[in-house]
C-alpha cells in the first residue's frame, strides 16, 4: 500500500514541475518552494549524519579529542556572519578553507591538467604501422585513424595559442589562433552533442517512470 | 567417481611450492612506517596443483620470534606492511598456503623503514611549480612598478560595459549569477572579482543588481563585494544587501528559484559568470525568452556550447580568468596574466621540441615529465 | 587584524598543502592530515550557515507578507517535515526520510532536469543559429556526433559510428586538452594570489 | 507573414508535444536497435574482469536524482558485475544525493547475488569537502569515515578488517555528475596515489574526460545512457539503459531534424535579406 502512496505522491509532483511547461503556474511554485525547502532539510540532516557527528561530535564529546575544539571553534566563528556586526570574525574560518583548497588546487591542476597533458601529447608525429595499413587497405577510417597524431598535436597547440593573450591575433600567430578555435568548436560541437545526449536521457527517465511505475503501461 | 575419491584420500600432505624471490624494502617517498614485501607467486599458485588459496605473512625485528602480520588473496605477488618502526631491521617471511598446509617459508633480506625529506619522484613538478609561480611573481611586481603590459582585446569583454548601459537605458535591473560553486573554486572567486567592476557600473548608473547565489560563502562574499563597489561610487546608501540572496545549495531548487525571479525582475542584462553545470541552459534558455542581453563566462568546458549559442558574448574558459584581469587593469591580475602566457610559451615549446625528439626516436623527455607517484 | 590574520591563515593552510606534496616526511603528513579532518568540519559550519540565511529571509517573509508570501509557508513547512523526519527516526533504507527521499526530492529533481530536453529541443530550434563560421562548425560536429552514438546513425552508414569515437578521441580530446591546460595555468595563478595573500577579493570589505 | 517567418516563430509549447512523442511513442512500441560498444566503455569492463575475486573496489556516488537516469544504470550494472565477480565493494559518495541511490544498487544487487551489509559490501555515507575528503581517506579511511552512512561505528563490519587506506583499495570507481567528482578523483587518487581509476558519469561531462583516457589516468568512461547501455550488453543484463536506446535514437533524429530545418529558414532569411 505505502508503495502506491508514494508513487501516487511522485507522480503528482512529477506533473507540477512538468507544468511549468505549459506556463508558470501556482502548481509549479507550489512545487518549487517544496522542492527548495526539502532539499535544504536532505542536506541538513545529511550533514549532521554524515559529517557533524560521527567527525566532530564524537570524537570531541564521545571520545573526548581535545583537539578537535579548534575546528569547533573555527566553525562557530563562520556562523557569525550570520549577525552583521560581528560579521569580521567569521574571515578567519573563511581565510583556512580557501587557503588549503588553494593549495590543494594550485598542485593538483598543474600536475594532472597540464604537467601530465603535455606529456601524454608526447607521440611521435608519424606512425608508421598506421600508415602502412593505410596504404594497405585505402578507406575512410584507416585514414583518419593515421593522421590521428598529427590531428591531436596540431589541434593542441594552436588551442593553446588561441588563449595567448600577449600577442594580438595577426599574421601566422592569427592563423594558428583560428585554426585553434575551430578545434575548440569541434569539441564544444561534441560536448553540445553528448548533452542534448544527456537530456533526452533524463526526459527518457521521466516518461519511463510515470508509463512503467505509476501507469504500468509499459 | 568412487576411484578419484580414493586416490585423493590415499595421497600424502599435498607439497605447496614455496613463493621465490622474496625483496623487502623500504617504500620510497613516504613518511616512514612502510615496507613494500614483493615476491613471485608459487609454482602451485595458477599453475601445477593450482591448490594455493592464500600467502601468509610473518616479520621477526631484531632477534624477535616470526609473527603473522597479514595475508594475501590468491595470485598476489605484494603486501604493504604499514605498522613498521623507522630505524628498527626487519625480516619477512612467506608462506603459501592452501587453508591447512603451509608450503617452506621465503625468507626476504634485512629491511629497515625510513622517512624521506623530498618525493624523488616528484622533480618535475617542483621545477614546473617554481618556473611557473617565478615567472607569475616577477611579472606582478613588474606589474605593480607600472611597467605597461600588453593585452590583447577580449571582446566579449566589451560588451559587459555596454549591456550594462543598455539595461539601465531600458530602466531594467542587472542580474549577476556568479556561478553554483563554492567560494574555494577559483571561478567563483575570478567571478567575485568582476562582479566587482559590474557592481561599480551598475552604483554610478543606479541600476538596482541582483545576485541570486547557491552557496552562503558566496553570498557573504558577493554582499561584501557589491557593497565595497557602492561604497567606490559614491552610493554607499544605495546599496541594499536583500538583493544578494541565498537559495539553495540544491543546483536545480537554485536554477527552478532564478528562473522565478527573472520572469518577475524581468532583467535587461544577466551575467553567467563563474562555474555552471547543467543548470546553465535552464537560466540562459530562460534570460532569452526574458530578451535579456546575455553574458557568458565560465570554465566548465561542457557547458560553454550552450552559452556560445544561447548567449551574446561568451568569454571562453581561460579568457573568462583573463576579464578579470583585462577589465580591472590592476597590476596582479595583469602581472599574473602574463605569467601564465609564459607559461604556455614554455609549454608550446616542450611540444614542439619534446614531438621532434620523440619522433626521431630520443623518449627521454617523456619519463623527464613524469609526475610519478 | 581583521585582514592580517586571515592573510596568515590562508598562507599556513595553502603552504602546508603544497609542501606536503613534495616533503612526505613526519610533521607535514600528520599536519596535512589534521588540516583536512578540521577542513570538512568547518565546511559543514558554512552549510549551516547557508541554511541560516535561507530560513532567515523566508522566516522575514513571512512577517513582511510579500506577494506570494504563502509559499515560504510550503519551504518552511517541507524543511521541517523532511529535518524531523530525518533527525527523528534516521535516514536508513525504509525510513520515513528515505520514503521521502524517494518520493518527493527525488521526482521534483529528476523533473526539474527532464524539462532539459525541452528546453533543448525548443532551443535547438529556436537558439542555435550558425551566425558565424565558427557556430557552424560546433554545429556540424554536434549532429555527427548525437548521430554517431545512436545505434540509429549505424542504420544511416555502418562507418558512423566510428567517425563519431574518431571526432571524439581525437580532435574533441585535442581542445578539450588545450582547454585544460589553460584553465590549469590559470587556476595556478589563482592559487598562488590567494595563498600568497596577493588576492583577497573573497575577503570583502575593510 | 509568410511561411518561413510563421514556422520560425512557431509557439515552444508545439516542439515540447513533438519531443515528448518522439520519446513516448519508441517506449511504448519498442523497435529494438542494435548496440554497439565503444572503446571508452569496453576499457572500463576490462579493469573490474582483470581484478581477482576478493579485490575491493571503492564505487564513489557524485550523481543526484537529477542524473538518474544515466548514471543509476551504471550504478546497478556495475554493482551486479561486481558480486558476479565476487568482488568486495566500499561504497562511499560526495555528494549527499548520491548514498541512498549507491545503497538502493548495491542491496538490488546483494540480493540477486546473495551478497551481505557489513561483510561483502558497505556504504561509508557522505562527507563535505570533495578534494579534501579524497586526499584525507586516501591516508587514513577509518578516521575520515568513523561511522557507516547509518551511523553506525565501521569496526562492528567484518569487510572493515585490513582497510586502512587506499593500499587496500585495488579500483576506484567514480559515478560523478560533477564536481567535486571524476575530476578530483583523477587529480588526488590517480595523481598523488597511483590508484586506477575508472568513471561513469553523464554525458554532459563525458567529452571533457577523453583526455584523461588517451593519457592513461583513467582506465575507461562510460558516458551516458548510452554508454550506460553498451555496458549493460557486455554484461549481458538489459537495464533501464538498453531499455532507452530507441527512444533515445528516435529523440535524436527529432533534434536533428529541428537544428537544420531552423537554419535553412536562417539562411533562406538571411539571402532574401540581401
Amino acid at each position: 500500500m505505502i508503495e502506491t502512496v508514494g508513487t501516487w505522491i511522485a507522480a503528482f509532483l512529477t506533473l507540477c514541475i512538468l507544468s511549468f511547461l505549459y506556463k508558470d503556474n501556482p502548481f509549479y511554485k507550489f512545487a518549487e518552494h517544496l522542492f527548495v525547502g526539502i532539499s535544504a532539510a536532505y542536506w541538513a540532516v545529511y550533514e549532521y549524519f554524515n559529517v557533524l557527528r560521527p567527525n566532530l561530535i564524537q570524537p570531541l564529546f564521545g571520545e573526548g579529542q581535545f583537539l578537535f575544539i579548534i575546528p569547533l571553534v573555527l566553525g562557530i566563528m563562520m556562523l557569525t556572519r550570520l549577525l552583521a556586526r560581528v560579521g569580521w570574525v567569521s574571515r578567519w574560518p573563511l581565510a583556512f578553507i580557501v587557503g588549503t583548497y588553494a593549495g590543494y588546487n594550485l598542485i593538483a591542476y598543474l600536475q594532472s591538467n597540464a604537467v601530465e597533458q603535455v606529456r601524454a601529447t608526447l607521440v611521435p608525429f608519424i606512425q608508421v604501422e598506421s600508415w602502412q595499413t593505410f596504404f594497405g587497405n585505402p578507406g575512410a577510417i584507416t585514414f583518419l585513424t593515421a593522421i590521428a597524431v598529427p590531428v591531436v598535436v596540431v589541434g593542441v597547440i594552436t588551442g593553446i595559442i588561441y588563449f595567448f593573450f600577449s600577442k594580438e591575433h595577426t599574421g601566422i600567430f592569427g592563423r594558428s589562433a583560428r585554426i585553434g578555435i575551430w578545434f575548440l568548436m569541434i569539441a564544444f560541437g561534441a560536448s553540445f552533442g553528448y548533452t542534448v545526449m544527456a537530456r533526452i536521457s533524463l526526459l527518457i527517465g521521466r516518461v519511463y517512470f510515470l508509463l512503467h511505475d505509476w501507469l504500468h503501461v509499459i | 567417481m568412487l576411484l578419484i575419491l580414493v586416490m585423493v584420500l590415499t595421497q600424502g600432505p599435498i607439497e605447496l611450492a614455496p613463493p621465490t624471490d622474496i625483496t623487502a624494502e623500504d617504500r620510497p617517498n613516504d613518511a616512514g612506517g612502510n615496507v613494500v614485501i614483493s615476491w613471485t607467486k608459487s609454482a602451485d599458485d595458477g599453475a601445477g596443483s593450482d591448490a594455493v588459496q592464500e600467502y601468509l605473512i610473518f616479520r621477526a625485528a631484531q632477534d624477535e620470534e616470526f609473527q603473522q602480520i597479514g595475508r594475501t588473496r590468491k595470485g598476489g605477488e605484494e603486501f604493504v606492511d604499514a605498522t613498521t618502526q623507522d630505524g628498527v631491521e626487519y625480516r619477512y617471511l612467506i608462506k603459501a598456503s592452501d587453508g591447512t598446509v603451509h608450503s617452506e617459508p621465503g625468507m626476504s633480506e634485512v629491511v629497515v623503514s625510513s622517512a624521506q625529506w623530498f618525493h624523488a619522484g616528484r622533480i618535475s613538478m617542483l621545477v614546473a611549480t617554481l618556473v611557473i609561480s617565478i615567472l607569475i611573481l616577477w611579472f606582478i611586481r613588474k606589474a605593480k612598478r607600472g611597467e605597461k603590459l600588453f593585452i590583447r582585446r577580449i571582446a566579449g569583454l566589451e560588451a559587459v560595459d555596454d549591456a550594462v548601459g543598455r539595461a539601465t537605458e531600458m530602466g531594467k535591473p542587472i542580474m549577476y549569477i556568479p556561478g553554483i560553486l563554492d567560494m574555494d573554486d577559483i571561478q567563483t572567486i575570478a567571478s567575485m572579482i568582476i562582479l566587482g567592476r559590474v557592481a561599480r557600473k551598475a552604483a554610478s548608473y543606479e541600476t538596482p543588481i541582483l545576485v541570486p547565489c547557491t552557496r552562503s560563502i558566496v553570498m557573504s562574499a558577493a554582499q561584501e563585494t557589491v557593497k565595497e563597489a557602492y561604497v567606490d561610487a559614491g552610493r554607499p546608501d544605495a546599496y541594499d544587501a536583500d538583493k544578494i540572496r541565498y537559495l539553495t545549495d540544491d543546483q536545480f531548487g537554485y536554477a527552478a528559484g532564478v528562473d522565478g525571479l527573472m520572469l518577475r525582475e524581468k532583467p535587461g542584462a544577466i551575467f553567467y559568470l563563474g562555474a555552471f553545470y547543467a543548470e546553465s541552459l535552464i537560466l540562459a534558455e530562460t534570460g532569452h525568452s526574458v530578451g535579456a542581453i546575455q553574458i557568458a563566462g565560465t570554465a566548465q568546458p561542457s557547458q560553454l556550447p550552450f552559452f556560445v549559442t544561447a548567449c551574446d558574448y561568451t568569454l571562453i574558459g581561460e579568457e573568462f580568468f583573463a576579464a578579470s584581469a583585462y577589465l580591472s587593469r590592476e597590476p596582479l591580475l595583469l602581472g599574473s596574466l602574463k605569467g601564465q602566457d609564459w607559461g604556455k610559451a614554455i609549454f608550446i615549446i616542450i611540444l614542439i621540441i619534446g614531438i621532434l625528439l620523440v619522433s626521431f626516436g630520443f623518449e627521454t623527455i617523456i619519463s623527464l615529465l613524469s609526475t610519478g607517484q | 587584524m581583521k585582514k592580517q590574520i586571515p592573510i596568515i591563515i590562508t598562507f599556513i593552510a595553502g603552504m602546508v598543502m603544497i609542501l606536503q606534496y613534495f616533503i612526505p616526511h613526519r610533521p607535514f603528513s600528520d599536519i596535512q592530515q589534521l588540516f583536512n579532518t578540521w577542513y570538512v568540519i568547518i565546511a559543514v559550519f558554512a552549510m549551516i550557515l547557508g541554511l541560516g540565511n535561507l530560513l532567515k529571509i523566508h522566516a522575514i517573509r513571512l512577517q513582511r507578507r510579500p506577494k506570494g508570501w504563502w509559499y515560504s509557508i510550503v519551504l518552511l513547512l517541507g524543511f521541517a517535515v523532511m529535518f524531523i523526519a530525518g533527525m527523528g527516526w534516521g535516514i536508513e533504507r525504509g525510513s520515513l526520510f528515505d520514503f521521502l527521499f524517494w518520493n518527493t526530492h527525488l521526482p521534483m529533481s529528476s523533473t526539474m532536469f527532464a524539462l532539459l530536453a525541452f528546453f533543448v529541443a525548443s532551443a535547438s530550434y529556436r537558439a542555435f543559429r550558425a551566425r558565424t563560421s565558427e557556430a557552424t562548425l560546433l554545429l556540424v560536429s554536434a549532429i555527427l556526433v548525437m548521430v554517431g552514438r545512436v545505434p540509429l546513425g549505424n542504420y544511416i552508414w555502418d562507418k558512423l559510428p566510428l567517425l563519431g569515437d574518431w571526432i571524439m578521441s581525437y580532435p574533441n580530446m585535442a581542445g578539450q586538452r588545450a582547454i585544460m591546460i589553460g584553465i590549469a595555468l590559470g587556476v595556478v595563478s589563482t592559487s598562488l594570489r590567494i595563498i600568497l595573500g596577493i588576492e583577497r577579493t573573497y575577503l570583502g570589505g575593510k | 507573414m509568410n511561411i518561413v517567418e510563421r514556422l520560425e516563430a512557431i509557439d515552444r509549447r508545439i516542439i515540447f508535444v513533438l519531443i515528448l512523442l518522439a520519446v513516448v511513442l519508441p517506449l511504448l512500441f519498442p523497435i529494438g536497435f542494435k548496440i554497439i560498444v565503444s572503446e571508452p566503455v569496453q576499457g572500463f569492463y576490462d579493469a573490474i574482469e582483470e581484478l581477482a575475486p576478493g579485490s575491493v573496489v571503492l564505487i564513489s556516488s557524485e550523481y543526484d536524482p537529477a542524473t538518474m537516469p544515466e548514471v543509476y544504470p551504471m550504478n546497478q550494472a556495475l554493482t551486479r558485475h561486481c558480486f558476479a565477480r565476487d568482488l568486495r565493494i566500499i561504497g562511499m559518495g560526495l555528494w549527499p544525493q548520491g548514498i541512498p541511490l549507491n545503497q538502493a544498487s548495491m542491496e538490488q544487487a546483494a540480493e540477486e547475488y546473495g551478497k551481505e551489509y557489513g561483510v561483502d559490501y558497505i556504504n561509508l555515507g557522505y562527507k563535505v569537502g570533495g578534494i579534501v575528503v579524497i586526499s584525507a581517506a586516501a591516508e587514513n579511511i577509518p578516521t575520515t569515515f568513523p561511522q557507516d552512512y547509518a551511523g553506525r561505528p565501521i569496526e562492528e563490519f567484518e569487510i572493515m578488517e585490513g582497510i586502512k587506506n587506499f593500499d587496500n583499495v585495488d579500483l576506484i570507481v567514480s559515478l560523478s555528475a560533477g564536481d567535486p567528482g571524476t575530476r578530483q578523483w583523477v587529480m588526488i587518487a590517480q595523481g598523488r596515489y597511483g590508484k586506477k581509476v575508472a568513471s561513469g558519469v553523464t554525458a554532459v561531462s563525458a567529452p571533457a574526460f577523453y583526455p584523461y583516457l588517451n593519457s592513461g589516468q583513467l582506465e575507461g568512461l562510460i558516458g551516458g545512457m548510452k554508454g550506460a547501455a553498451e555496458y549493460e550488453t557486455l554484461i549481458e543484463e538489459s537495464g533501464l539503459g538498453t531499455q532507452g536506446m530507441d527512444a533515445q535514437s528516435i529523440a535524436h533524429g527529432v533534434i536533428i531534424f529541428f537544428i537544420i530545418l531552423a537554419n535553412v529558414f536562417y539562411i533562406i532569411g538571411k539571402r532574401r535579406k540581401k
